[in-house]
């Protein structure tokens, strides 16, 4: 299976539907720890993706083709209509991905690339690192997981299943920590015991993508 | 959940619809009519040619703040976002560009990392395209401890005096630097502490925030229906405005025959009467310790939607300070 | 019950005591420090010479009503009593003799039987001392039948704009028979209707006024705490409000080409957010009646307690009527 | 035994100490169809008055000796000090009482005629009728057995027993009415199926009278 701008728009539209699905559970791990929003933004923001991406079907009036012209729509909208800590961040993570992914299909290696530098932009918009209770415990865990999987020979759709089952650990993981960025920072040890919603929704992402590449 | 709203999904937009339906005279709301346009507030009579931009923005659910103080002598825009979500960048770049007439623009920003993150794009954006942007950011929460381990102090109810002083700064006509400065002065020397009685509730969640008990309240909440610091048993005012007072003066440093401004503020669900309690208590504590309280606020400017709790704000004055707060301001939340 | 207060019994005293002390440039209360002399709020600068008084007064609990309405353009003298319970005459007298310099005083009574009963004891003391008094009873809410089954229609929201305009009509010059007769035209003219989400609690009962559950409103509800007309299951916004607009517009007998002030007041937990998508489909309801909305005003200003909730009142406007509103005003609550 | 200034003071102890125990079930009351203040305003006031008259000891500098002085004084305390509508109506009533009463002690036919006044008093100020589940349904049948009991013979402390029970008899009667007085008014049929906080508390006033009279 090739994982083209086919593929962007499955994955994303799985996405969406698997937010809306989980739009209340990650609203109440926010409320645990944050502001009680998490859900209810990504939604909003995936489903104006949704249409936006209905607005601009494949190759029409220049509609996007390449991996990262969907990928760079989708940055866009969400940027514009999410808000919060996880707009600006997701903006930029889809932003960094889709500028490493213009090309027709990707392979291992371009999957890898992609991750890298979501994981990157996020990074360098929220000033953060590994082990402060982030969406960046899921993103890095899952970026190593995929320099792993294409390092043993996996092709893009195994690399992309090693990248959703370690963030899916890692947001799990994100459960003991005690948040030092963030809104959930505020609470200080009370943040432990709590799954970082962020990190929850990471995981969703990339299950999406990988349930997307193997529907065809 | 019981709320006045029609669909909780458009609540910010309905109420805004109504703001400017009822203060036509003082602003306008650009983007509900044309709903591709970005969302922001602006003056009824526009930008002021020649005079530094003021804009500031957030979360909604905190009304009066920020859409409450556009006006002469404060803000020349203000961006609500999403209940509790900071706004996007797109509109906040919008509202900047429509303060901007040339002698720049004064981001007051604050410190939630949404805000942060999203006014930081938004700034950029607005500076490619030339505009002269500078940023202040308001982080006056005593409750959170500045450090490593935090996202550091978050900006509460002294955003108002940090509007305010910087609003009247642009009007006696500033530069962008002076105006810039002045703000960052009053951020050196607000401080801020809250307490919750009850969670508020966010309309599209429909639920409370956090879970309190009937018999305990929450210390050193945020203003988005965060849980705060530490949950103590439900205490007498006088008690529980000590535990708000004491960690804004030790912060401050204050000392005797300092004047400061005494701003309490309600979170949406409490009564004036009760304010005005705890404003009684609060300027007693600071007057033990040869404070003298020369200027006073007390009224809900700076809420958590429905809840029911209280803030304690003190600014450290000089005559500077002092002349820019008692300056004419005339927007619809803060009139003198 | 949660609240921020010390001793419920001196809910009242402490919050004056407070609010004396963040406004002492507008207003002076009266009895806090002298326990035997009654208890009043009065303008710090004194009475007018040569203008008629205006002073009205009731229980307490409906702040800023009427103590933040006390300055130049407005009050001379309000009385506040116990929570929800009106004042006593020797108060009320204290208070008319304070705003009487000879002109005469014009007492704004909301028509409750307590208050009803302790003015007209205290205007009969009053003008036993030699003093000329004329008493207007403010009756606008249209939940109440209007007949020989009750005591009559209340008095709430309404009263705000008989003080305003009663106020300026004697910054004006009027003789006390021509405010009084303005403030009979603005009674006559004026209506409201409540709705209440949640009961309010008094503090020295602590509980809730009244029962209500987690999916009903009450409409027709007064401002004492005391339940409605009647219970009605929650819906949303544009419906409750119709509920609360067709009678006051009804009553009122609108015509199209008639201009109103339409004042949407919160009950004193209702974040104004919610206030201003009350106010937007209140106006379009006038509207498609062909009314002008030409004033507005939105925000808690009668208030009971704590209660979420809202009324909505509209006063039918004249060339005098429109003019004597716009008015300058300054007074702790209400400044233009 | 005589109904003298000193059974006042002790009706006015016993009164004070009844409302005191009643005070929770007179607000509830008031709860039920007023705004939930009647026993917190009475309480309030009686309390007032036990304060004035410890002040103003029998005799000492011209403390009051005659009952009427005593009735005066607790008119004019309770005036001052329970506002709402109860203040002014047992304020009129204390006093029109008090004027009738101007003698050292009271007999058979001038408890009658004290008790008249204060109905009169009450009538007055509230513009009130009996049947309108107000104070006066418990005050109007205290009077009517009054007279009954003085024209049977019966001495000054069977007629005040005698108003007494009638009044609490007067008080459960409200329970059906439908209010056309007061605050309970605005509630119209579904004032019906409570009990009057004023009627209720006019019955403890007199209970009071009663159980002082005894006392000695
Ligand atoms: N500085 C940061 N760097 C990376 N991720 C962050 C940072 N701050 C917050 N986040 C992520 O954002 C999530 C919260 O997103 P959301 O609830 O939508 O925004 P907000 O906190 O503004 O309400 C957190 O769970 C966390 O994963
Ligand atoms: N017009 C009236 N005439 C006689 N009694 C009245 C009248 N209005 C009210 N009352 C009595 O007053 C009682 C209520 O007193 P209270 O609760 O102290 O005052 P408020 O109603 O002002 O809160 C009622 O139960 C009723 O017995
Ligand atoms: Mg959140
Ligand atoms: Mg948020
Ligand atoms: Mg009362
Ligand atoms: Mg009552």
């Amino acid at each position: 299976m090739t994982l083209d701008a086919a593929w962007a728009r499955r994955w994303i539209g799985e996405a969406a539907a698997q937010v809306a699905a989980a739009k209340d559970g990650l609203t109440e791990l926010d409320r645990q720890i944050g502001d009680g929003d998490h859900g209810i933004n990504l939604d909003r923001g995936l489903q104006a993706v949704l249409a936006k991406l209905d607005e601009n079907p494949p190759g029409a009036d220049g509609g996007p083709v390449a991996v990262g012209d969907v990928l760079s729509l989708v940055a866009t909208t969400l940027m514009s209509t999410v808000g919060g800590a996880s707009g600006p961040l997701y903006g930029t993570a889809f932003l960094r991905a889709a500028r490493s992914a213009q090309r027709e299909s990707l392979g291992a290696s371009a999957v890898v690339a992609a991750l890298e530098a979501a994981l990157e932009g996020i990074e360098a918009r929220g000033r953060a690192r590994p082990g402060e209770k982030t969406m960046v415990d899921a993103w890095q865990p899952a970026v190593d997981a995929a320099v792993r999987a294409a390092d043993d020979g996996g092709d893009a759709v195994a690399v992309l299943r090693a990248a959703a089952e370690a963030a899916d650990a890692g947001a799990s993981a994100t459960v003991p920590l005690v948040a030092t960025k963030g809104r959930a920072s505020y609470l200080g040890e009370r943040s432990a015991g709590h799954e970082d919603p962020g990190a929850r929704s990471t995981a969703l992402l990339l299950r999406a993508a990988v349930v997307a590449a193997e529907a065809s | 959940m019981k709320k006045l709203l029609d669909d909780p999904a458009r609540a910010v937009e309905d109420s805004l619809a109504g703001f400017a339906a009822a203060h036509a005279g003082l602003v306008r709301v650009h983007g509900l009519d044309e709903p591709s346009g970005p969302l922001f507030v602006g003056r009824a009579d526009g930008a002021v040619a020649g005079k530094v931009g003021v804009v500031s923005g957030g979360g909604s659910g905190h009304e009066p703040l920020h859409a409450g103080f556009v006006g002469d002598g404060m803000l020349d825009a203000a961006v609500p976002g999403a209940v509790f979500t900071s706004p996007t960048p797109d509109r906040v770049a919008a509202a900047l560009r429509a303060a901007d007439t040339g002698a720049g623009v004064l981001a007051v920003v604050k410190n939630y990392t949404g805000d942060v993150l999203n006014f930081e794009t938004a700034v950029e954006l607005a500076q490619a395209e030339g505009a002269e942007v500078a940023t202040v950011v308001v982080d006056d929460d005593v409750a959170v401890e500045d450090s490593l381990y935090t996202a550091g102090r978050r900006g509460v109810a002294g955003t108002l005096a940090v509007e305010k002083i910087a609003g009247a700064a642009a009007v006696r006509g500033d530069s962008l630097d002076q105006v810039a400065a002045v703000a960052g002065r009053v951020v050196a020397n607000v401080r801020s502490m809250g307490v919750a009685l009850t969670a508020c509730t966010v309309p599209a969640v429909g639920r409370p925030g956090f879970d309190l008990g009937d018999d305990e309240v929450e210390i050193g909440i945020g203003i988005h229906g965060e849980p705060g610091r530490r949950r103590v048993p439900m205490a007498p005012a006088s008690e529980i405005t000590r535990l708000l007072v004491d960690p804004v003066a030790d912060d401050l440093g204050l000392a005797a025959g300092e004047r400061v401004l005494l701003f309490v503020n309600g979170m949406g669900g409490t009564p004036s009467s009760e304010l005005y309690v705890v404003y009684g208590r609060a300027r007693r504590l600071l007057e033990e310790r040869g404070v003298t309280v020369a200027r006073s606020l007390v009224g809900s400017y700076v809420t958590s939607l429905d809840m029911q709790g209280a803030s304690v704000t003190v600014l450290r004055l000089d005559e500077e300070l002092e002349g820019l707060w008692d300056a004419p301001v005339r927007t619809v939340a803060l009139h003198w």
